[in-house]
């Protein structure tokens, strides 16, 4: 078994040992939890470091007949673009664990069964190579998080939340599954080789009518996932609903396989389609990034803020795919882990609130500052990296984001720039009134700082919080080479029909002298 | 010792690590001296870095020192690097050192502050963030300090958080703020695209060739910088949270909001002054823009009475004056204007803080009066700023300001013009604080006990009165050779190569001193108005602002700026927000999500 | 035709005579049976008969199609198969029934008799080669289920159930049988391999009397699989019904009528696919969507599983639409999966139901979940497969039929399937979310679980297969490749 | 001439009197004789198709579809006997327990 395998399986080997275990002793349980997938984790930092830098194809490749008949295979391995996704996942599995600790209380054994199949769906999504797979993975998903917003969620409305998490993806995702079997029987049909591997299926040309379709379907599952305006509506449900690390999770992690999607399947497989769609997703984003932004502005949760708030930062990560440029792209994948830690983060901060004060309103806050110093300084430092303030993460991936999308379009990037004002308004805002101002509710007088778990873990994410804004060389390094392949498969076969593209880079060349300009299209 | 420059940034980093990790078992006074010392060593480096740069030849006074690689992605490359010249030294030097004279005389000023750890932790990362925008090779980190520094700002704005105005003013700095970076942010988006690069150098190298002068390229990305300058600097029309600015702490005020900061922007044009000699309209609309700036803050200036918001109004007008200047070309003048006002609203603040700090808090210059023989120490070194940012010789504000209106005049009148009714009226508001502040009757309460500030606050004042008279002299422009400054800086700005109007000037001796002379007998006019209106018949003030009452009210209420940003753009946004989420959101979207559920349920309901 | 009709063959029908033979058995031994606590030693029987008809029905796997009884019935991959499938359901049902049976106060010898005769009936339709043998295999499966329908003896509602199930059966037999009557007027022979034959010759395949004999024979079968619109008996029997009878009935009748149907319509009537492909699109459409839709707002575990079973038939119509050999072996495929994971549902029922028809309603279910876990997920586990999502066997079956239909072109009915069963997952998340997201309302009798070795057994082998079949499909799906191979 | 149309065409109207009735009628038993009436009809269907064809065939069916008709008989007339005693009533309108 090689090491990807080992890693999606060790969580379930997790699992089914806890599965086995006592109920009456959840400190056992949450041991064997928190050791999987802290082993799980160290396993993963052997991806790093046998992952070659500079290569951009996959590697670590682990294949293995499945289902041969349909020629379905058991294929895993990672590129640039999955490798620190599948990293993410392991390490806010980690920290998901450890946020739990004293959170989740009721049904422990569940629980934490629930977590390491989610950890195990997560890392098999990235990793998957062939579409069965990765479809089989991609769904799985949905049942260890639906049970945990709807299990452990907010009573209330965490039901509704659970199904309609459920529902709006499975929605996506069974087009994706038509549009998946289509594009099989019309690879097995032109090459005579039926076969789910995406290797093969990266080499098919399909017809531009044919492309149009499956590039909406496989669209379709992303956007929602990501999610995209105006598929979003689940999304502050379900964050608003879930519990603190269901929330982490699904920030971290969970939105960032619609993107990636986007990345793995929807560029390379459709070329053509996706320069046509370019307009329509730029656009959509665009979008999102404001209404997103406006809307997180006025809420009275402070979850659904931030849920809200993730609809915005996401729209950037899509936009920088769709500038389809090495700068854009990377920005977008750079985005998407940044994500994952400033709003892993952000939950994090908002659910240790949660426990102590036991509601998420704005309005029940304020001053919290003077009497949790401490928690004041993280929950700072990671509403600024969220706003994106340069020398912290969130910059990085927006300012490539914003040049990628300025070359493709500058009006892109002019309303895309907006969102980071409104960011720091709402951000601000909120912070505002959380933490400044006196402490005028009795309640919050005696609330206890961190403890020593709670702070180790900000301590966690705010050490990459700041390493991805000082220092993104080692990521960038190592994501920008498989990016450049995809981007040369859209390339290839797209640019025949990129007016957008073509129209950004000789307009400035138009106005002023031209020696410059011919040189620095995205190579 | 160039390549030792990180050391400058290092050393306020190791203070914000010393003081914001292990700093809670410390005490005060050590944490003080941490503090102070770090911001010591980066002025040392600096003097010393200096030292070694003036003794090269003008040519070889630039370069670079390159840490490493920070973003390398496409046909981005932007290094975490430094870029070593006059203008950066110049600007490092101004920072550090009066960074440090603020240091130590907040160890004095904040001594009893609960936050007094938190305080000196902000105030280190804020220079360090500061060294970093003057001392960065490219847009990009430029970028990094730019908004450091507004975030520093934001801290120490609404550093008594407690409260809800500063925390209120802390973040109208940050978002403002935010709004002149994104015009900051475009123009860097739009200089890749046309140079592919973000570096100083390589950007100033190619624009001749690659630009076409007075060109829409050019244009744009000067006019797009500017609206940065304009957040961060404070101009029209995005100058209205530096008022606000002031419910932070005094030594605050002084640093970040009069001395260093805030003129980031004015460095920034400055350093970006190829670009701009290559964009005439960009040039037209920055002067204009800073010289109705410099007009129209000053008017307020004139009715305030909350002596710290008098000095806030005085130095977005002053702000105005160095774009004013950066506007008609004489970048040098610019940054002259900048070191010395450096030095004297420094002081001033400084004073305010003094005086504050003896008055228990009260800013209210209706309730002091008289404070003169209570506080001498305080008077004197207010005074000697007075007359500086007023302009009197031979302090430093007379030089800069008026190599600033030469050059004016040598542009057009009307700038001109403006220049010297602003200087006007500066001169007014300033005396009108030190008569009502120091002379004239005790409207002081009674229950406040007024007293000197100790040592600590008292010494920064003496060092800096000093500066404010001499730091003028580095810059005299009469002496042959005695525009040290100038030469030191004039090469940088001659690369894009046009004439300097200062240099005409050189030609015209006479009409210049002439002009000086104008200005200086205008001044002291004021003054004298001044001491009539405010010592001598306090009762005129009345009847006239009685005459022009609705002229008064509107200027007193500072144009109702602030209501009309509230009521033509922050409300409609808030709303449209609310109407996108409760009627957008919940019931077009969601409701058509509900809609087709109901209606497959009660399709259900139908078939049972 | 090429046939060889040969002789009588007993051994042709060896499961049959095996099942009887168990089921005479059973009736001579309840003459016996003194309390109820030797009920069980009437199961067994029944149960090692299936094991025995097993045996012999495995025997014929692989080897070349043998014909008995002059050509009327066959022993082949496809009847094997099928006769698998049946005693696979049969047997687990009667495991299921032990505890029940007692519980309910059910007279154990009948009941355990006819569900043999039942499972009789079904192998024979299955290896009916003749119209009439087909009719006769329907017929002891309908006339036995009847019967077992109406065997809660202290239900009013069973009887009801009963009533309409022998009504509806003995309506839509009217309608099977005019199709065959017409079918044979058109073509001169009952006998599925000379229609087929005669067919194949045929130039005009216009004639109205073959037309109207193939849709009336489409009506019966329609009827047998609750196709829309003749599924409106099917939520009343099911509801009505014993519940192991209930998941015998969806599982075992359904399979032996598409046996049947395939065997015909796929078999003999390929020539007029066209034709019948048009309704049966028309047909699996109103089907799932009927089933789905309607099982929303079901608040009867039994009569949402009856819709539930409605919209599977419809999902296994698309593979028959689909045809050729992937379409043919999705619905072996799917049947088989279905079986097991429906029966496993229906087990779960059983669990929770208590005698009298109490706690049948979904809030019976509401904190299930968290008291006894197991039980909990084992449902979660077949709602989730129901549902077709991965890693479950229902999921493997969805996709292969979808793949079925894709492959074919049918890609607007694949739309309209995915989109159905997303409704689908609806009702079956409703029923995790009542286990695992709900107490039970305060004042409530905490449902009292009920547990018996042999229901666990079944759970047990439903929830194996449920998740093997999903996880490892290759060898099952090969199992239904190489049943088909006669209609290639 | 009565050919072999006439007596398909007799069998059809049976056989549709038989659903109608199966339609119309509340009474069960009425109902069970509609269904035997369409059994009849397909047993008169099968003999003169049987007949015109020349073939045993359909002659033989027929006499499977009575045995099975007379088990049907058996146990339906059971069943609604047994229902009868609970409800005291064999319209079908009122076996309403079940949604029907």
């Amino acid at each position: 078994m090689g090491l990807i395998s080992l890693l999606i399986f060790l969580p379930l080997a997790g699992a089914v040992l806890i599965a086995l275990g006592p109920r009456e002793k959840p400190g056992l349980l949450r041991g064997i939890a928190l050791t999987t997938s802290v082993a799980t984790f160290l396993l993963s930092l052997g991806l790093f470091t046998r992952f070659v830098a500079g290569e951009g194809g996959f590697q670590l490749v682990e294949m293995r007949p499945w289902v041969p008949g349909l020629g379905i295979t058991y294929r895993v391995g990672i590129d640039g673009i999955s490798l620190f996704l599948v990293l993410l996942s392991t390490l806010l599995s980690v920290v998901a664990m450890a946020a739990s600790w004293s959170d989740i209380k009721v049904r422990v054994k569940e629980f934490m069964i629930c977590l390491l199949f989610l950890e195990t769906g997560m890392i098999g999504v990235f990793v998957a190579l062939d579409l069965f797979l990765f479809y089989v993975f991609w769904e799985v998903m949905l049942i260890p998080m639906y049970l945990l917003i709807g299990i452990w969620g907010n009573p209330g409305r965490r039901i509704y939340a659970a199904v309609k998490f459920f529902l709006f993806t499975m929605f996506g995702s069974l087009l994706m599954l038509v549009a998946i079997l289509v594009m099989y029987f019309y690879h097995g049909k032109t090459t005579g080789i039926y076969t789910f591997d995406l290797m093969s299926w990266y080499n098919l040309k399909l017809p531009l009518s044919m492309q149009v379709w499956l590039f909406l379907a496989f669209g379709l599952a992303f956007a929602i996932k990501v999610p995209m305006f105006p598929f979003h509506t689940w999304l502050p449900d379900a964050h608003t609903e879930a519990p603190t690390v269901g929330s982490v999770l699904l920030a971290a992690v969970l939105l960032k396989m619609g993107t990636y999607g986007f990345l793995r399947f929807n560029l390379p497989l459709f070329p053509e389609a996706t320069v046509m769609f370019v307009p329509l997703l730029a656009g959509l984003s665009l979008v999102g990034i404001i209404y997103g932004a406006l809307v997180a502005m006025v809420q009275v949760d402070v979850k659904r803020l931030v849920a809200f708030s993730s609809v915005s930062h996401m729209g950037f990560v899509v936009l920088g795919i769709f500038a389809l440029n090495v700068e854009g792209m990377t920005g977008a994948m750079l985005q998407m882990l940044n994500h994952g830690f400033s709003t892993g983060a952000l939950f994090l901060i908002v659910g240790m609130i949660y426990e102590r004060r036991h509601t998420r309103m704005i309005a029940d806050f304020g001053g919290l500052s003077t009497v949790m110093p401490v928690f004041a300084t993280f929950f700072l430092i990671v509403a600024l990296s969220s706003i994106g303030l340069p020398g912290l993460n969130g910059f990085v991936g927006e300012f490539l984001v914003l040049l990628g999308a300025f070359q493709a379009e500058p009006l892109w990037a002019v309303v895309a720039g907006l969102g980071l004002i409104l960011a720091a308004v709402y951000m601000l805002w909120m912070f505002q009134r959380v933490m400044f101002g006196e402490v005028d509710k009795e309640e919050n007088r005696g609330l206890k700082d961190l403890n020593l778990r709670e702070a180790a873990l900000l301590l966690v994410m705010v050490f990459f919080i700041i390493q991805f804004g000082v220092y993104p060389k080692p990521y960038i390094d190592r994501i920008e080479p498989s990016l450049k392949l995809v981007l040369k498969r859209v390339e290839e076969r797209g640019a025949p029909l990129r007016p957008a593209a073509a129209t950004a880079a000789e307009k400035p060349a138009a106005a002023t002298a031209p020696q410059h300009f011919t040189t620095q299209h995205h190579n | 010792m160039i390549d030792k420059i990180w050391l400058v940034v290092l050393f306020p980093l190791l203070g914000v690590v010393i003081n914001g990790l292990a700093g809670i078992k410390l005490p005060r006074k050590v944490i003080g001296a941490i503090g102070s010392l770090a911001i010591l060593g980066s002025f040392i480096t600096a003097c010393l870095i200096f030292v070694e740069v003036a003794g090269h030849g003008s040519a070889e006074r630039v370069s670079e020192v390159v840490l490493f690689t920070w973003i390398g992605c496409g046909s981005l490359q932007v290094n975490a690097g430094f870029l070593v010249d006059p203008l950066s030294l110049v600007m490092m030097l101004t920072v550090s050192g009066v960074s440090f004279i603020i240091h130590v005389y907040s160890t004095g000023y904040m001594a009893e502050d609960e936050g007094f750890r938190r305080y000196f932790t902000y105030l280190n990362l804020f220079v360090f963030f500061m060294l970093i925008l003057v001392s960065a090779n490219s847009f990009l980190l430029m970028f990094v300090g730019w908004e450091g520094v507004g975030l520093c700002s934001y801290l120490l704005i609404g550093f008594w958080y407690q409260r809800q105005a500063p925390a209120d003013a802390g973040k109208k700095a940050f978002v403002v703020n935010r709004v002149g970076d994104y015009g900051f942010l475009l123009a860097m988006l739009l200089i890749f695209v046309t140079f592919n690069t973000l570096d100083f150098n390589k950007v100033f190298a190619a624009a001749p060739q690659v630009l076409e002068k007075g060109g829409l390229a050019v244009t744009l990305m000067t006019l797009l910088l500017f609206v940065g300058a304009c957040g961060k600097s404070a101009q029209i029309p995005l100058y209205v949270w530096l008022p606000d600015a002031m419910e932070g702490p005094t030594p605050v005020s002084a640093l970040i909001h009069a001395a260093t900061m805030v003129t980031a922007g004015v460095y920034m044009v400055a350093r970006c002054a190829t670009l701009y000699s290559m964009a005439p309209i960009s040039m037209e609309v920055v002067a204009i823009i800073g010289c109705l700036t410099a007009l129209f803050a000053a008017s307020i200036g004139l009715l305030q009475n909350d002596i710290k918001r008098v000095l806030a109004y005085s130095t977005i007008s002053q702000l105005g004056y160095m774009f004013l200047a950066c506007g008609v070309g004489v970048f040098t003048a610019g940054i002259f204007h900048l070191v010395t006002h450096a030095f004297f609203k420094a002081l001033l603040f400084l004073g305010a803080g003094s005086v504050m700090h003896g008055m228990s808090g009260e800013l209210d210059m209706r309730k002091m009066g008289g404070l003169k023989t209570k506080m001498p120490w305080t008077y004197g070194t207010f005074l000697i700023g007075t007359l500086a940012l007023a302009g009197i010789f031979p302090f430093a504000g007379f030089f800069s300001k008026d190599e600033i209106l030469w050059a004016a005049l040598q542009k057009s009148p009307a700038l001109w013009l403006g220049g010297a009714v602003g200087a006007f009226m500066t001169a007014f508001y300033m005396f009108r604080a030190v008569f009502m502040t120091f002379h004239g009757e005790s409207r002081i309460e009674s229950h406040v006990h007024v007293h000197e500030s100790p040592g600590s606050m008292i010494l920064p004042l003496c060092v800096l009165a000093v500066l404010s008279v001499a730091g003028g002299w580095i810059g005299l422009p009469l002496i042959a050779g005695g525009n040290q400054l100038k030469e030191f800086l004039q090469p940088l700005f001659s690369v894009a190569g046009h004439a300097a109007p200062a240099e005409q000037a050189a030609h015209e001796v006479g009409l210049e001193i002439t002009m000086m002379l104008v200005s200086l007998g205008i001044a002291l006019s004021v003054i004298g108005l001044a001491w009539f209106m405010y010592i001598k018949k306090p009762l005129l003030l009345e009847k006239l602002s009685a005459r022009f009452s609705s002229l008064y009210r509107l200027v007193y209420n500072k144009y109702f700026v602030d209501e009309a940003y509230d009521a033509l753009i922050i409300q409609p946004i808030k709303n449209s927000s609310l109407w996108l989420w409760r009627l957008f959101d919940e019931k077009v979207i969601d409701g058509a999500v509900h809609g087709t559920a109901a209606l497959v349920l009660g399709a259900s309901g139908a078939l049972r | 035709m090429g046939i060889e009709t040969g002789t009588v063959m007993l051994s042709i029908i060896g499961p049959e005579v095996v099942l009887v033979l168990a089921a005479l058995g059973i009736m001579m031994t309840d003459l016996f049976v003194k309390s109820d606590s030797e009920q069980p030693f009437l199961m067994w029987i029944g149960f090692v008969g299936m094991l025995g008809a097993l045996a012999v029905s495995a025997s014929f796997w692989g080897k070349e199609a043998a014909y008995g009884f002059y050509g009327m019935v066959v022993a082949d991959n496809f009847s094997a198969f099928f006769t698998t499938l049946f005693l696979i359901a049969g047997g687990l049902t009667l495991l299921m029934s032990s505890g029940y049976v007692r519980a309910q106060g059910i007279a154990a010898g009948e009941y355990y008799t006819l569900t043999l005769f039942a499972t009789t009936g079904m192998v024979l339709m299955a290896q009916s080669t003749d119209l009439i043998m087909l009719f006769l295999g329907l017929e002891v499966l309908s006339v036995s289920l009847y019967v077992l329908a109406g065997m809660a003896q202290d239900s009013t509602r069973s009887a009801e159930s009963s009533l309409k199930y022998f009504m509806l059966g003995a309506f839509s037999t009217g309608f099977l049988l005019y199709g065959i009557a017409l079918l044979y007027g058109a073509c001169g022979s009952t006998r599925l391999a000379d229609i087929g034959s005669v067919l194949a010759q045929k130039q005009i395949l216009r004639e109205p009397m073959l037309l109207a004999g193939m849709g009336l024979l489409l009506t019966g079968f329609g009827f047998k699989i609750a196709m829309a619109p003749f599924h409106r008996w099917a939520p009343d029997v099911y509801e009505g019904a014993p519940t192991p009878i209930t998941g015998f009935m969806s599982v075992g009748v359904k399979a032996a009528a598409f046996a049947a149907l395939l065997r015909v319509f796929a078999g003999s009537l390929a020539a007029l696919s066209p034709h019948w492909k048009e309704l049966l699109w028309i047909g699996s459409v109103l089907t799932m969507t009927i089933g789905n839709v309607a099982a929303l707002r079901q608040t009867n575990i039994k009569r949402m599983l009856a819709y539930s079973s409605i919209a599977h038939a419809g999902y296994i119509l698309i593979g028959v639409v689909a045809g050729g050999s992937a379409g043919t072996g999705a619905v072996l495929y799917y049947l088989l999966v279905y079986t097991l994971m429906n029966i496993g549902a229906f087990a779960v029922v059983i669990t929770i139901e208590q005698k009298g028809e109490k706690n049948l309603n979904l809030s019976a279910y509401a904190g299930i979940g968290s008291r006894h876990l197991a039980l909990g997920a084992a449902m979660a586990v077949f709602m989730f497969s129901l549902a077709g999502i991965p890693p479950f066997s229902g999921f493997m079956g969805k996709f292969y039929i979808f793949s079925a239909a894709v492959k074919e072109g049918y890609i607007g009915l694949t739309i309209i399937a995915v989109l159905n069963s997303l409704v689908s997952v609806y009702y079956y998340l409703r029923v995790t979310v009542m286990m695992f997201m709900q107490e039970p309302e305060s004042g409530a009798e905490e449902a009292a679980v009920f547990f018996h070795p042999a229901l666990a057994g079944v759970l047990l082998i439903a929830i194996f297969f449920t998740v093997q079949m999903g996880l490892f499909p290759s060898s099952y799906l090969q199992f239904a490749q190489d049943s088909i191979k006669m209609f290639l | 001439m009565v050919g072999t149309t006439q007596y398909l065409v007799l069998g059809a109207v049976l056989f549709c009197i038989g659903v109608a009735g199966v339609f119309i009628r509340r009474n069960a038993i009425v109902v069970f004789m509609c269904i035997e009436l369409m059994l009849s009809a397909v047993s008169l269907t099968f003999i003169a198709l049987s007949r015109s064809q020349g073939s045993i065939d359909g002659q033989i069916f027929v006499f499977f579809i009575m045995t099975v008709a007379a088990a049907e008989a058996a146990v339906g007339l059971a069943i609604i006997l047994s229902l009868y005693r609970r409800r005291q009533t064999i319209n079908v309108d009122e076996f309403d327990l079940l949604k029907w």
